[in-house]
């Protein structure tokens, strides 16, 4: 062979076809494929609002992006080094991200006249110069893989459907990726279609062979394993690190878990994951609708369950007066918001941060809520039992803040030891006489919870204002005003770890502060910053309420503090309120998670224009 | 010593007690403050005079309500209460329900709490059969707020919110409910304290959801609702008071009876009519609960009290932990394996 | 020229157009975004079709709908039209109808949307008698959300969210509005354009609300789950096509028959009975339409199609308009009288 | 007679009483006869969360206190100079409020052994020295009532019930006041009960003649009339006005109205009185929910009429995911907020300014609207007027921020000429020519209102992000980020006028900033201050989104900003995000609007503090 073979530090490669290709599950397969080699490795899913757009439309595209290195990376990349395109609108939908330079390659068959003008191409791409700047491999997926799998007597259709794995079995070659862990794979999953299967290998196969034998491909390229601290890793998805949490929450508090829930994209995934774990001690009920869901998590709260409820920004707004109620009667409740484009019906498959401000005000009165917000697929599962943690210990409602991107991308996640995970025992209320149903713990100001079937203890709890200590209802003004306050205490006084800042140079007058999702991009952004010689810090928030204590004093360390959003500026906007500091934006509100390369200008902007 | 003994399925898991237990010992300590004369009194009063006789540990009974007079209920009940937010008691109860097989959970709503704004949850409840008992304070009126007409205000009544009267044809509560997949309803009013106890026992015996429309009285906003089921002449006539496997008869000596008409049912003289004319009630039967539901007018020429519905289905909440039990006994709960999973790969510090 | 003069009830106010109209003009110049094959095409189909027979204006023509797959309709018409929030439709639609007595009003929802999430406006605006049309397209499934069982799944559906199968006890969609105080009830197949189409133009032309299921085939979610209706040869023993006043035969040449049995309907050969044991549809006897929705059993054994229910009451946005009207011609509408009220005073300055 | 006559400025009256003794009504009328004579006046009235609590409890007790000068005032007053109490419970829950030297006079017949034990009396305050450091003056009123009523041969039950009526007679005469207005308004009232009238009539003369013939009371009171602005008044409570500015709305606008609501306290007046007006145009829907009123009214802004929807803070939690779709289909909306104490059901019949930021951000997603909030009873009238201005005019839903306390509290108004209101009418898309669903006016940047009827106009709404212009469904990212900046952009350009600041002197370096029901007292207590010779500057804000664009240029010109409210510190929130000002919060959470003067010790305190 001629093929010359290059060693890289990281690649970005994109799989874009129709909706109906498969492009979800090829790189789901290349992303094991570099799990199992042990690149660290993030991705990023893009599928369209419709179930099934119609086929071969810009609608329809549906792509699947992933980023291996050999080193620890942040973000599942800005643009790819390598496009595949299943056919004309993937390519159109795809294409303006791709680098001058970048690997394009394409399923040919597919760029028929007709498809051409599905998606407004006048000429064919692939015959006039408009490709010129990209190094096009034509391809042509589907015939190969009809002939590779001539001999199993599949009808011709079904043979066409397995050139998504003629394109894996292609790149794993590229890339020199391992290929058992797909076979075994798909023998796995097509188990109950053996002649299914058997073609799926065969055209995986085929991929691979063509890069081998056809002298198409001058180049392959090497990305060693990553240096990882030592442990054993999975990939993750967000939603999965999510619902892994709350099952170690059942675990690690000894209680059982009652999700009260209502199917919603992006959050849906969580029920369903949550669903398949019963076997600990895990009820979960699809409800009529997102009140229901989270009243039947109060309800399950109230009988000593963890109650957990889990939407998207649209069933945060209808369970705002539920949360309410838990407000005031004190219960531990998880409630999980899984952020996506809004407002309104909004983007429902795209990300954003914009729900934090209705997290933290969207409730009728002095409703004060804890908000915890992971900063990646893998984090949800520590971010998620530390809402737990704070539900369970301070008998609260937790916001969990996740959103699209952290929910559907995935990133490798090394596996915590179960008796390191913290302890979340709690001890129920049961000594008739000293009981008060809103005496309060002297140290984290919660109430004692006091589930129905103690005997002795029986007592009513309600939304009406309580009495301080007994918790009848009170109408008395002064008592009024000393609950709100010490609701907000309560809430004030959680502990939360102080928020770290990573400024390697120690040198930085730039303050870059986020939360949530944008950690990848920001982190990114801001090594590469330094790497031009600008120091930088960089905050970021895993509690927005209550702020770390140490917060106010990092912020006025800086002479600029800058922070980049996915949003209008909810975040600044409450720095600027609590710590009055003059904490800039930066936002983007594209349903799209920020890029680094657009972070680093930012930045670097910002820094010149301190020191200048 | 459980329920699960006295073979009664509605009260399976919930601990009993050999302690004799009086009317007092269901009183709580809050001062009860409804109005005046107000049929919520007598409900609550039936309550606490009916609940000893199940023999529950009172600790393991829970009342849980909505907003309105009506929900004010389980303060003044010395059991577990909530009183929730308004229509979403059957929701939380539900929750409740699910995760403790050892409580006897009730809830209790009004017209509105229940029909207008919970309407929802009241018939998703229902279809469910969640293991909730369910009273319907129906008192055709919006009370806490001062007198509004409620979904089960006759048509062109004249309230606040509307003066030139209401436009909205009414709910018949128990068609809606049957409609629902109810696998009980029932129907008391709340002066008649035999009536009721013996429906409310019907349907705490019951497993799975049970509806109970009690009609009750606000002498404030709505007085005199249902004046003409309590004078006792009137009553005679308009009362049918059905009894499951008996012949549906009414009245001082049985005078009246009910028989078949069309695909429903009418009134008729039990002396004008062959006795085997006469419709004998069978609560499994949907279609004869549901000509009962329509017989009862809203402007009360016939009421039938009693119980219309009674069917055994599966509840959600047993099923729901019959799951987790068999999932727990197919599959030990390993957590390290859960998060493992199948594919991981190992680096080597 | 307005439509009450085609002395159409359901089509009273409304301006009709003398301008021919084809299937075309109802078509948007929105790419219709269903997957290939779903039911939802084939409704669209026979909406567009039928419409010009109609004979309206368009543009007084508004589809509203709340959020599924289903609810995307509205984008495909050629007309006005909103696609709202998740359960919604029927409480938006109330607003416009009310305010609007020249519109013709059609609510485009989903057993999700519907029955789930919109129990609540469903029933009232049932109750209500809104003049309104409510298409609830019922796959059985959530389509939009990618596939979790819905409250008119089977019990015991294997679904994303529920691997050990689902618990719920489904709704019967007809059952459940008869119970509502439904003036108009109708269902009818995707892929039975004529049926579809009977149905639809019934709906129309009822004053009230009416509601319309139709079983739609999710050939991604949920395919397959009407197939037993449309294999020729079953659908001729399951199929049971109701036409108002006469009796109620089925089968390819009428061989089966509906015959009573108790309080409900049962089936038999029409050979076996009477003739005069057949029983002859009757939609304006709730009793006789309930006990045809319970004939209509989940497993599909039979399915009744056609008008189950028709009944005259006052609508709630005629009755409205009427009280507006009333006022109106009682009362001028003078601001600074009003203002004033009864009791002033004079400062002189 | 021996009665002297004292002159007065001012006097605070409050009736106390069992709910079932008409104290409501004793009020309503002692306050009719005061602007009758041309006092002016204020009013809180004061009932508990209970329909009827159980008779002579405390929580039973209900009450109404009005004040009234000879000039123009600004609050219901402090505390009561007079307190009338007609029972135990309702002396004790009130007796609090009166200060030394004050006058109680008290309904001797209630008194008794058993009364006084169910309020926790353990010895007759009338018979031992606990009240005396006020004037007590001990009356019968039962018996007296009973023996003047002896002749109409009406029961000992019936004629009791009339002693508000000899209550009301005592004090019109101790006040000067006239009598035949009320005399009058017995006789409609009980048109159908001919004796009840007379009945009522004889006691409230009994009253006054037991004032006149006895010598129980040695001093006479009398408040001149008040130099108010020239024109004709009436009194009116703050939802009455509200609703009458809908009324007006409507008739400026020329479009019907449909107010789509669900009853809650204390916004349920509304509807009621709205209820009555259909001659207007006007139809009311009482929904089955909060979620179905506001979609009625959505719907019927669809269709071209103005849509209100009225409901208390609870309310707004169920329809925040509808206010969303209202964003985003750039409909107008009035969504009127009664606020009352929370958090959850919280103090239903008590007031708080906690809804500012549920308001603000109480939706998934970046969701702009516009708040208006009323500064007292009457003003509510031209605020909603405003309110609905901006709706119509920008297509965008409205938030009104009145609460309990302007809700219920009555107030003397001058009528405004209706001609002299402002014009509000809009006009409908019509040309299928030009037509674009979401162009936009490049004045105000609100979209055309094309509603269905119109011909060539067929378009379709929803939920889902729009394209720019077209308002086709669209998912490009830099469309949604441009849209999200548009609907955001379109809210802040809103005109609003600027604040003006109340600062006699001009040597104020303190100013007060407030907004709502809290104008009365802070303006009254900014009063109290100046005559203590402390300059201070009172700003208060009308418009709380988008703020004047005055606003920042006006708190940065003084040395202290300090921001009263009730709640804890939601506007102040806003002001330090918004524009870096150290606005201080003086918060209080007692569900009782601020005391005058509270406010001018706390005001003082900071003059001085800023002096020093
Ligand atoms: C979300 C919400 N909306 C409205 C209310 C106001 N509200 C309280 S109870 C009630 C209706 C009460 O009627 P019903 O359920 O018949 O009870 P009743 O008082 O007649 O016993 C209403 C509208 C509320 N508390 N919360
Ligand atoms: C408030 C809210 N909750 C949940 C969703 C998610 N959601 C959208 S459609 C849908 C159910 C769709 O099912 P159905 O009404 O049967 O419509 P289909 O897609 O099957 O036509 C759900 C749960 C949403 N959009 N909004
Ligand atoms: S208002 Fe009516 S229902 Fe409510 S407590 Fe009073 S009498 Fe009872
Ligand atoms: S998911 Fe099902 S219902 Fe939805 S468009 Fe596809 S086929 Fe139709
Ligand atoms: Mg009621
Ligand atoms: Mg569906």
């Amino acid at each position: 062979m001629s093929t010359e073979t290059r060693k890289l530090d990281r690649v970005v490669i994109r799989f874009a076809g129709d909706s109906g290709d498969g492009m979800q599950l090829t790189g789901d397969r290349f992303t094991s494929e570099a799990a199992a080699f042990g690149n660290d490795l993030a991705t990023q899913p893009n599928f369209p609002a419709e179930i099934r757009a119609p086929q071969g439309t810009l609608p329809g595209v549906s792509s699947f992006q992933l980023h291996f290195a050999d080193y620890d990376i942040l973000t599942p990349g800005d643009r790819p080094d390598v496009l595949v395109a299943m056919n004309p609108a993937a390519l159109k939908a795809n294409v303006v991200d791709l680098p001058d330079g970048g690997i394009l390659i394409v399923n040919t068959d597919e760029f028929t006249k007709r498809n051409l003008t599905k998606v407004g191409y006048d000429s064919n791409p692939l015959e006039d110069e408009s490709l010129e700047r990209f190094q096009v491999h034509k391809v042509a997926m589907a015939t190969l893989t009809i002939g590779a799998l001539e001999e199993t007597g599949l009808g011709k259709k079904d043979a066409e459907r397995a050139k998504n794995m003629f394109a894996l079995g292609l790149l794993s070659w590229m890339y020199h990726r391992p290929t058992e862990g797909t076979e075994r794979f798909l023998r796995e999953k097509f188990a109950k279609k053996p002649d299914i299967a058997e073609a799926n290998v065969l055209a995986f196969r085929a991929g691979w062979n063509y890069g081998e034998t056809t002298e198409a491909f001058a180049v392959t390229y090497e990305v060693a394993p990553a240096k990882l601290n030592a442990g054993t890793y999975r990939q993750i998805t967000g939603n999965t690190a999510t619902a892994y949490g709350i099952v170690a929450a059942a675990q690690r508090s000894k209680l059982p878990v009652v999700l009260g829930t209502y199917p919603i994209t992006p959050a849906s995934d969580i029920l369903h994951e949550l669903s398949k774990h019963k076997n600990f001690d895990i009820t979960t009920v699809q409800a009529e609708d997102e009140i229901a869901g989270i009243g039947i998590a109060l309800g399950a709260s109230y009988g000593g369950a963890l109650g957990v409820t889990s939407t998207s920004g649209p069933g945060i707004a209808l369970k705002s007066e539920t949360i309410g109620l838990a407000v005031m009667t004190e219960l531990p409740l998880l409630v999980i918001d899984v952020q996506r484009g809004g407002p309104s019906t909004g983007l429902p498959t795209k990300t954003e941060q914009a729900d934090l401000l209705q997290a933290m005000f969207g409730r009728n009165g002095e409703s004060p809520v804890p908000i915890v917000a992971p900063q990646s697929p893998s984090d949800c599962f520590a971010a998620v039992l530390d809402a737990a943690r704070i539900a369970l210990q301070y008998r609260t409602p937790v916001l969990f803040l996740s959103d699209g991107a952290v929910a559907n991308g995935s990133e490798p996640w090394l596996i915590p030891d179960v008796d390191s995970l913290p302890d979340l025992q709690v001890e129920f209320a049961t000594d008739p006489e000293t009981f008060q149903p809103y005496s309060r713990d002297p140290e984290t100001l919660a109430r004692p919870w006091a589930v129905p079937g103690t005997p002795g203890l029986q007592h009513r709890i309600g939304g009406l204002e309580k009495q301080d200590v007994t918790g009848n209802i009170s109408y008395d003004p002064e008592n009024h005003d000393r609950m709100v306050r010490l609701r907000q205490a309560k809430i004030d006084g959680i502990e939360v770890p102080d928020v770290v800042v990573d400024d390697p140079s120690g040198e930085a007058k730039v303050l870059v502060v986020g939360w949530g999702s944008s950690y990848g991009p920001i982190g990114a952004a801001a090594r590469r910053v330094r790497k031009l010689g600008l120091p930088v810090a960089h905050a970021h928030l895993r509690h927005l309420n209550p702020f770390p204590k140490n917060l106010g004093e990092v912020l006025r360390k800086y002479d600029k503090v800058i922070v980049p959003e996915m949003n209008l500026g909810q975040l600044a906007l409450l720095l600027r309120a609590k710590y009055l500091v003059d904490a800039v934006s930066y936002t983007k509100v594209q349903g799209l998670p920020f890029k680094a390369e657009e972070l680093q200008d930012v930045l670097a902007d910002v820094i010149k224009g301190v020191s200048a | 010593m459980t329920a699960i003994d006295l073979g009664i399925p509605g009260l399976t898991g919930i601990p009993t007690t050999d302690e004799k237990q009086t009317a007092r010992d269901y009183k709580s300590d809050q001062e009860v403050r409804w109005c005046p004369g107000c049929g919520d009194y007598i409900v609550l009063n039936t309550m606490q005079s009916f609940l000893p006789s199940l023999g529950l540990k009172r600790e393991n009974i829970v009342f849980v309500s909505g907003i309105g007079c009506s929900s004010r209920f389980p303060y003044y009940m010395n059991t577990y209460g909530m009183h929730s937010i308004h229509g979403r008691a059957p929701a939380i109860a539900t929750g409740l329900a699910v995760s403790r097989p050892d409580l006897s959970v009730w809830v209790v709503t009004g017209d509105g709490d229940a029909l207008s704004i919970g309407g929802n949850h009241l018939i998703h409840t229902l279809r469910r059969n969640v293991n909730l008992k369910i009273l319907l304070f129906n008192n055709r009126i919006y009370g806490l707020t001062k007198g509004q007409y409620s979904p089960t205000s006759e048509e062109g009544k004249i309230t606040k919110s509307t003066p030139a009267g209401s436009l909205d044809h009414p709910f018949n509560p128990v068609s809606l409910a049957l409609g629902a997949e109810a696998s009980f309803v029932g129907r008391a009013l709340d002066s008649d304290k035999a009536g009721l106890t013996s429906v409310l026992r019907q349907a705490a015996e019951h497993r799975g959801s049970a509806l109970v429309e009690i009609y009750q009285n606000c002498p404030i906003f709505n007085d005199g609702a249902f004046d003409v089921l309590k004078d006792a002449d009137e009553a005679q006539r308009r009362i049918i008071n059905v009894v499951d496997g008996e012949p549906i008869r009414f009245g001082r000596e049985g005078e009246y009876c009910v028989i078949r008409e069309g695909f429903g049912l009418a009134v008729a003289k039990s002396a004008d009519v062959d006795a085997s004319d006469i419709v004998i009630h069978d609560a499994s039967d949907l279609n004869l609960s549901f000509a009962l539901s329509r017989l009862s007018t809203q402007d009360l020429s016939h009421t039938v009290t009693g119980v219309f519905r009674r069917a055994n289905r599966p509840t959600y909440d047993d099923s729901a932990r019959a799951q987790v039990d068999a999932a727990k006994a197919a599959k030990e709960a390993d957590l390290s394996k859960l998060l493992h999973g199948k594919d991981t790969w190992t680096v080597v510090g």
